[in-house]
Parts: structure tokens; C-alpha cells; sequence
């Protein structure tokens, strides 16, 4: 299996230079993801104006994947509403975990495809979704982590 | 001296079957060589039965077999007794049971222990369970990875009522002087002192009674043997002062419901059914051990470290964890803007096995200012041809990153 | 239906290597089929690597295998997930953890716990490091070697914390009602129920939700698997409450000498390199039994149990410790006037191995007021013939005394 | 190897019959001795007269070999100074432990040389032995215990 399949282009890219890569401040929701096993460690912030995604961030540390995948995922998600946020949440997870998942409408989140031929770094793509998921549902408190491992 | 070839892989089924395998995660577990795997083979077909409590033959012959491996293992690290040779799951429970079994009576509130920055969990988190944070003292490392002789002399002034010390350092391949540590600590506290050795057994020569450790702990899985078998070295009379760990089967004298009492070491250590098939594993290993040498190991090993230190000097931006000059066979190392988990993944592409994380170190980690390494280390079954394809593999990441 | 010949028996190295070997001591330990010692064969030397931490594929497929071997246990004894399923060294060791991780947290001065008459050692000493004696409650049996309901109602106003009972005992063969025990428990109690599963598993299909028990706990050497691993079944809730027992590696999620935070179960209870060998060998054992069948395995065991007990029948000055409606094929008995020990010496002179002692239940031989028993117990492997050369054998020792 | 070598006619007769099956009273010495692995549990009591041992008996239970044992240990003692019952007690370890044991002066007692050859018995003819040595040796406490496993 070729490696370019797992580190696309534009995962490279984004790795080096991440877009997004901030605390947004003020926010209304945030998330503490970490994966213990390999020390990724991010913070996703996010602020929600009439049900609207207004800004969102990440900052921390982790692999190329990890954080190609915030880079990707903040910049794909600001401006949408939390609905089309938490199904995209669920097809890019679908994407790199099932072997037939419909890749429709996530566009440039299917560079992360290739992960799935990789199980061992699926927790890397998916850290910074679960972080996500975890500050939007768990809304009542402010600082949560979510840990994969 | 370049180790061209190497016999030893031979030995090794796991090469005979993965051919394309560059296995360099010895300090993780160590693969399995024939001998060993044949020795539990022909004891499960041929000999098994239980042990102790039997009175035909197959069970007699059993426990005869049972004490010679125990033996054996006295012998190995040379012991005063078979006695002091406890059988037990691995590193992890023997520090469990000297955290429970022993410190737990012997600690108070006052008293401190001291650990060193480079131990592996199973040298901290047991201790946790029994003493408070603030009465686990710390010894430095400096920044070539070795132990701070001044910061661990003027750690000994608190009278530690323990000392836990790695004898090899599973991240940074230190190997501790722990012989002169310990005739310090001897001199200067009362501690009981522990070594942990899961890392140092097999790849050197270990004399418990020359050290003058109290207790020390190790595994059979990173000593070419199985899984689920470890060794608690004991001196004979701490371990008599010692409370049970577990109790049940094959440790007691006599049951009531009133009141039971219990055998002398090892049996008061080992409740229920031993791992006897993984104790014929154990004898097996060291066996085999034997039968190489820790002079031809300890020759392929630098061998191979040295070509992997002079191969890498040419890689940019790698950085190396643990310079001492007294190292076993293991390398740590950072590429800067290069995550550890990218780089394993890309080795792995080319069957490149090495290690990537915090290797159960965390405030290393902390320590060293990094999220978590990559790790290189080297067994006796490695070759020439290992150490180029990973500097190859290594110069592929490099590139791909770029 | 008498066995005249079994297949099964072909299964296992053992008798080829000893043909002239009748093994009737299954209750101690089984003997291994090929299927068992092949899958941890082809492991050692195809696929070994450590789980949970590598990168690497090797290390990845012998973590997915774990898994698998972890859901086979769970599909064993239909638990709701396989996270309900913790990898210990055996049924010692699971009671143990049963004891220290939960009871020890919820008991107090005034509590008492439940016990039976008929338990192993294993399920006895654990508790006694816990409790006072005066704690203990010990439900009777019958002479028959039964529980006596009677006994257990009564001992169950009490409200005792924890019940602990055997699921078949290892001496007189009863199997007990525990569904019915346990539902009664139940209705009238808080009780925590554990279950002593050790000689059970391997005899019949197990169904923790069906039975409704808090905890099983199990071995696989007993089970025609290895040494070194065995189960303790907990709901999760349960498990998720209770303190870690060993600790170290691979059950942490944070590691600082300030503060240490533990992971989930099952990994919580599983410090350290697990038994990954000795998993796989647990997995092979139970796709063996499932393959032969219960239904299998029972007409077996049970015909050979009818030819034995009809055998012993002319036998002068031969009695039977448990006469249960609902036994296992074990069969513990004295002869009047022999000691159990001459008679295991001269069985073994006839290459028959069956046990002879107290069988790690002293309490019990006081209750059946004998110093120790004979025990014949079957395997899925013995044949007609067997029984046979036991009951000739058994003749010979009365004629040899007289 | 027949099973004649370890039960001998004699040991059969004394087990069916064994010789000072008794309390001596008042004794001088006595020791409890236990094998917990099968239950063989003996009292062997002394009265030690002018360096003589004036009586010797033991009472328990015990597998054949074990009460054989008691009944031809104490019926070779009896009347016998302490020097030759410690150097027969150590003879007759040697004779049931060690391949090349000279078994001279032993008389009756050589009948236990077959038990060597079943090394899980060996305990069960040594056990009453092992009582009276801690019984002799341990003189100051007179109620002792000796365990063999
Ligand atoms: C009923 C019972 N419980 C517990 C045990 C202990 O099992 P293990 O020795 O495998 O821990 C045994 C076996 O000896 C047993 O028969
Ligand atoms: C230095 C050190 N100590 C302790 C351990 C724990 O050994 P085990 O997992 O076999 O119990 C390891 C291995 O992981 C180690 O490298």
C-alpha cells in the first residue's frame, strides 16, 4: 500500500501548516481531546451564534493526522449550522472506520480515506471529531476531555 | 567489529516466517526462540500435570522440574537460596506485592521513599498506591540521561525507608551503577532497596548477592521467554517478614473458617495453580541465555548500537535522548517537526517494528520536554542488515516529511 | 451408553506420549489438546509482539487478536460486553481482586459475608484477610453433599454484604442450584454474589446474565488451556466502581509522582505485559470445547461416571463423599482402614493418577471428618477403559491391605 | 518396580498393628508432627530416664508408611541411650533419602529402604523422625510442632 494513500497531499500540507490553529476567545463550548498512548493533546474551542458555527479553533500537539484533521475539520465546519457539524461528524467517522461508508458531501475531509487501512491511527484522525462531539453535546460544562486510546 | 551475519536469528521461528521483519522492539517483549517455545511444547505433550500436590509420578516429576527451573533462576542471578526465587506474573506484580506486602507495614506518615525521573510505571504507580505524593522523593537525571550522583546523595540525607531504581533505563538505555548506588545507600540510610531489572537481564550478567539489592524484579518476556512469567528475588529474610499477597491453594498450612496460617517463602507468594508451563518456559530462556554467553550477546548488541549511532549522525534534526557512556543497546531519539506516531507508521511500511510513545515513562517524558519518542532497541537476534534498513527507513521518513 | 472409544482422546499429545497413562485427576488440571498448544505454537513463532502500545502491524494483529479472544470468553459465558471480561492469572487470583478491589471498600464492623461448607481454599482465604472470622458465615451442607437451603435461607437474613459460592465442587462433585440460590439471594439480600466457577466452565455452558451472578471466576488450565490465565467476569458497573488492584503499565492513563489516573475495565485490572501467549491459548481452548460440544462432553463424562460408580459398587468398605442428585463427574471416596495416601501410591504403581488429599478444602474434610479423601475425576478425554484399569486398580489396593 | 520393595510384609504388619501406639505419661519430651499436603498428624512423646530413653510412644494418624514408622522407630529406641537415637535417626534419613545410604546397624528398619524409590513417600517415613528430633532438640518448650510439606 502506497503511503501517499494515508499521508495525502493535503494532509501534509495542513500538517505544516494548520489552519485554524487558535483558541477561540470567547468561546462557547470547549473540549480537551487527548490519546494517552501517543501524548496527542488538543483543545477544541468553539463559539455557536444562532445555532450557527461562528469561529471554531484547535490548538495542541499530535501527528501529522491528528493535526491535519483539525486543520480540515475547523476549516470545513466554521460557518455551518450545529446540525450539518454533528452528520459530518458522523460520516467522517464512518469514513475512516467502516469499509463502506459513502463518502458524499464531506468534501475535502475524503483526503482522510486512507486512514482506514491504517487502524492504528483511525484515533488520530477521529481525536479532534471526539472532542467536538464531546463539547457541543456535553454543553453544561466548560472543560471537558475526552481521552482515546 | 560489524556483526555480518548472525546465527542466533536462526534460532528465532518469527524470522524463518516473517522474512521481511526488522524487529527492533526488544525492549518491548523479545521475541521467542525455538528452544524455548519447544521446551513448553514438549512439557504440555508430554510431562503436564499439576505440581505440589500430586502424588503419582507425572505430578512428582512435575514439581521436580518445577524446582529445577527454580533453581536454575537462582543460579542465573546468583542467589543464596532457591528459596528467595518467587515466581510471579512479571515486573509489574513483583513490585505490586513488595508495595503491599512489605512497604505498606513498614512506612509512616514521616518516612519517604525515593524513585528516579527515568523509572517506568511499574516502578511509580504501586508506590503511589501505598505512600502520598509529597513523600516520594525523586532523583534527578541529567541531561546526558544519567542518575545525579550529587541530587541522589543528597536524597539519601532524608533516610529513604526505600530506594526503587531502574537498572536499565527501558527510554534512555542508561545503565544505572547501581552496585555503587547501592553500597552509597547502604552506607549512608537504612533503605530497603529494590532494582527493578526488567531491562538489564537479558543483556548482562546480574549477581544479586555481589549488588547487594534487597529485592530484584524482572519479567521472562524481554528474556526470550514467555509471557505470564516473572521472577521476585527476595532476601530470604524480608520475604519471611513479609504479609501473603494472594492467598488461596498451595500457600496455606491449614484452613478453618477461624483462622488459617501460611507456608514459608516462595510458596507463601505463589496462591493457586502456578504458571507451570511458563515456568518450563523460563528455565528454557535462561537455558538458552546460557548456552550464547552475555559476552557473544553483549558483542552483538554494541556491535549493532554503534553501527546505529554512526549511521545516524547523518539524519538532520535528530535529536537523541540519553547519551551515557554506560548504555545498553537502546536508542531514543526526536526528528524535529516530525511527529513519533508519523514516524512509526511510516517505518511500519517498511517492516520496520520500533517503538513510539511515552514507553510507559511519562514524567520522563516530562522531563526530556517531549510528548512521547521513538524508540530503536536491539536484541541478540539483530543483524547488520537490520540497522541499515532502519537508518534507509529512518532517511525515507526525513525525506517524506519535508 | 458405555464409551467403547473416544475420538477426543486423539486430541491429546499426552496419551501418545504415555499410552499407558490413565489421567483421572481433570480436577486439578486438564490436559492440552494439540489445537491448544499449536495456536500458541503458531503464535509465538508467527505473530509475537506486545499489544496495546505498538504501532507496528505485528503488534496491531496481536492486539485485535486479544480482543477476539476477549469476546470468544464473553460469547462463552454470554457476558453483555467483553469489556465485563478481565484477564487474570486464575480463579485465585480473581477472588483476590474480588476481595481487595471491592469488599475491602464496602465492608464494615457490622457486616458479614456468606460462605459455604464445600469451598476451596481459594474461596475462603481471600476473604480472611478482609474480615474477621466472626464475619464469616458458613452455610452447611447435607450428607449428601448438598447446600443446605434450609441453612442458606436462614443465613441469608443476615443480609450478608457478599456471597461467595462454589459453582461445583471440587470434592464431592455437587453441582449447585446457584440460579436458584442466587435468585433467592437475591429476593432477600443485598448481597454481592460471587461465583466459584473454577470447576464448572469446562463441564458445562455458563450463562452469567442468565444465572444473574455479580462475579465469575474462572481458570483456563482446568478448561484445557494454559496455565497462567484464567477469568474474572464482573458487571461492568461493578468493575467500574472498584479501585485497580496491581498497578503500572497499560492500566494508567496520566502518570506524574503527583497523581496517577487509571483507565477503564478491563484494562484497569490488567497492569503490565499481559499473558498474551496464554490468551491465545484460552481462545483456542474454548473454540475446542465449542467445537466438541457440551452435549458431547456431558454424555461422556456422565456415561463414564455411571460405569464407575456402578464398578465401585463391589468394592467392601468403599464409601462415596457426596451422593448429590446433580453431580459432576468427580468422585471422592475412603476406603475403611487404607489411607488415601497408599491408595494414590498404589494407583500410580498402575499408572493411574488420581488425588489424594485434602484437596485444598481442609474445612470440608473436617465436615466429612475424614483427614483426606481419594478423588477420581474425568475429563472429556477418558474412555471406558480407563475406568476399567481404575476399578481393577482400586481392587488391588483392597486385596494389597487385607 | 514391585510394590512388595515398598510395602514390606513388616511394614503391612505394623501398620496393621503398630507397636506403642500410645501417650507416654509423664513424659519428658514430646513434638507434634504434621504434614498438612496429606493429613499424616502424629504426637511423639519421650521420657528420657539417665540419658536412656525410658519410654517412647506416638499416637495419630498416618498413612501406612507413616504409622509403620512410628511403631518400628519406637520399638527400635526403646531402652536405648539419646547418642544412638540421634545417629540411628540420622541413619535412617540417610537410608530413605540418599542413593548410596549405608544402611548397617539399622536392623529391622532397613525394611524402609524401598521407600526411597517413591520420593513423595519419603516424607511420610521420615515424618514420625523429624518429630522426635524436634522433640529431643527443642527440649526447653515441650509442646512443639514440626511440619513437613
Ligand atoms: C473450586 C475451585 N476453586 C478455585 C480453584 C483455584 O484455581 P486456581 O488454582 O487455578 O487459581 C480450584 C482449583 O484448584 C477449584 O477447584
Ligand atoms: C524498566 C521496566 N520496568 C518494568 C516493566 C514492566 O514489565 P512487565 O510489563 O513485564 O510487568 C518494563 C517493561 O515494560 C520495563 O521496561
Amino acid at each position: 500500500m502506497s503511503l501517499n494513500k494515508l499521508y495525502e497531499q493535503m494532509i501534509l500540507e495542513h500538517n505544516k501548516n494548520p489552519r485554524n490553529f487558535k483558541k477561540v476567545d470567547p468561546c462557547t463550548h470547549s473540549s480537551h481531546g487527548h490519546n494517552p498512548l501517543c501524548g496527542d493533546d488538543y483543545v477544541v474551542s468553539i463559539r455557536v451564534k444562532d445555532g450557527i458555527i461562528d469561529d471554531i479553533g484547535f490548538e495542541g500537539m499530535g501527528c501529522a493526522i491528528s493535526k491535519a484533521s483539525g486543520s480540515l475539520m475547523t476549516e470545513t465546519l466554521i460557518g455551518k449550522p450545529i446540525d450539518f457539524v454533528l452528520d459530518t461528524k458522523d460520516k467522517f467517522i464512518n469514513l475512516v472506520t467502516e469499509d463502506d461508508a459513502v463518502n458524499e458531501n464531506l468534501g475535502k475531509l475524503v483526503v482522510f480515506e486512507g486512514v482506514k487501512k491504517y487502524p492504528v491511527r483511525v484515533k488520530c484522525a477521529a481525536l479532534v471529531w471526539r472532542a467536538l462531539e464531546d463539547a457541543l453535546i456535553n454543553t453544561s460544562s466548560n472543560n471537558n476531555t475526552v481521552t482515546t486510546e | 567489529m560489524i556483526q555480518k551475519k548472525n546465527n542466533i536469528r536462526d534460532d528465532f521461528p518469527i524470522f524463518k516466517n516473517h522474512p521481511e521483519l526488522v524487529y527492533l522492539d526488544s525492549t518491548a517483549t523479545t521475541q521467542k526462540p525455538k528452544a524455548v517455545i519447544n521446551a513448553m511444547t514438549a512439557f504440555v505433550s508430554d510431562d503436564y500435570a499439576t505440581i505440589n500436590r500430586g502424588i503419582y509420578s507425572l505430578s512428582y516429576h512435575a514439581t521436580q522440574k518445577c524446582l529445577a527451573a527454580r533453581k536454575a533462576v537462582q543460579n542465573f542471578i546468583n542467589a543464596k537460596s532457591e528459596k528467595e526465587v518467587v515466581f510471579v506474573k512479571g515486573t509489574t506484580e513483583a513490585i505490586n506485592i513488595i508495595a503491599n506486602s512489605y512497604l505498606n507495614h513498614v512506612i509512616t506518615d514521616s518516612d519517604s521513599i525515593l524513585l528516579s525521573d527515568m523509572e517506568h510505571h511499574a516502578n511509580i504507580v504501586p508506590w503511589q498506591q501505598i505512600v502520598s505524593p509529597n513523600q516520594i522523593k525523586v532523583c534527578n537525571i541529567t541531561n546526558s540521561g544519567e542518575l545525579d550522583w550529587d541530587d541522589f546523595k543528597k536524597k539519601c540525607q532524608n533516610n529513604p525507608k526505600l530506594i526503587s531504581l531502574t537498572h536499565v533505563s527501558n527510554v534512555l538505555g542508561t545503565i544505572n551503577p547501581i552496585k555503587e548506588l547501592i553500597a552509597y545507600a547502604r552506607e549512608h540510610t537504612d533503605a530497603i532497596i529494590v532494582i527493578d531489572g526488567a531491562q538489564a537481564v537479558g543483556h548482562m550478567a546480574v549477581d544479586v548477592q555481589d549488588l547487594d539489592c534487597d529485592f530484584y524484579c524482572f519479567s521472562a518476556h524481554k528474556l526470550y521467554g514467555p509471557t505470564g512469567i516473572g521472577v521476585l528475588y527476595g532476601k530470604y529474610e524480608l520475604l519471611d517478614e513479609m504479609t501473603p499477597y494472594q492467598t488461596g491453594g498451595d500457600m496455606i498450612e491449614l484452613v478453618s473458617f477461624e483462622q488459617s496460617t501460611f507456608t514459608k517463602p516462595p510458596a507463601k507468594f505463589e496462591a493457586g495453580t502456578p504458571a507451570i508451563m511458563e515456568i518450563m518456559g523460563l528455565h528454557a530462556c535462561i537455558n538458552y541465555i546460557s548456552t550464547i554467553g552475555f559476552k557473544h550477546i553483549q558483542e552483538i548488541e554494541y556491535s549493532l548500537y554503534e553501527q546505529l549511532i554512526n549511521e545516524v549522525q547523518s539524519l538532520k534534526d535528530f535529536t537523541i535522548h540519553g547519551e551515557s557512556n554506560h548504555k545498553a543497546a537502546i536508542l531514543s531519539f526526536s526528528i524535529k517537526d516530525i511527529h513519533p506516531h508519523d514516524i512509526g507508521t511510516i517505518m511500519d511500511q517498511e517492516h520496520i517494528a520500533i517503538r513510539v510513545g511515552h514507553h510507559c515513562a511519562q514524567p520522563l517524558m516530562k522531563r526530556l520536554a517531549v510528548p512521547a519518542t521513538a524508540r530503536i532497541s536491539i536484541g541478540c537476534y539483530n543483524t547488520s542488515e537490520d540497522i541499515s534498513k532502519c537508518v534507509t527507513a529512518l532517511k525515507k521518513v526525513v525525506d517524506f516529511f519535508k
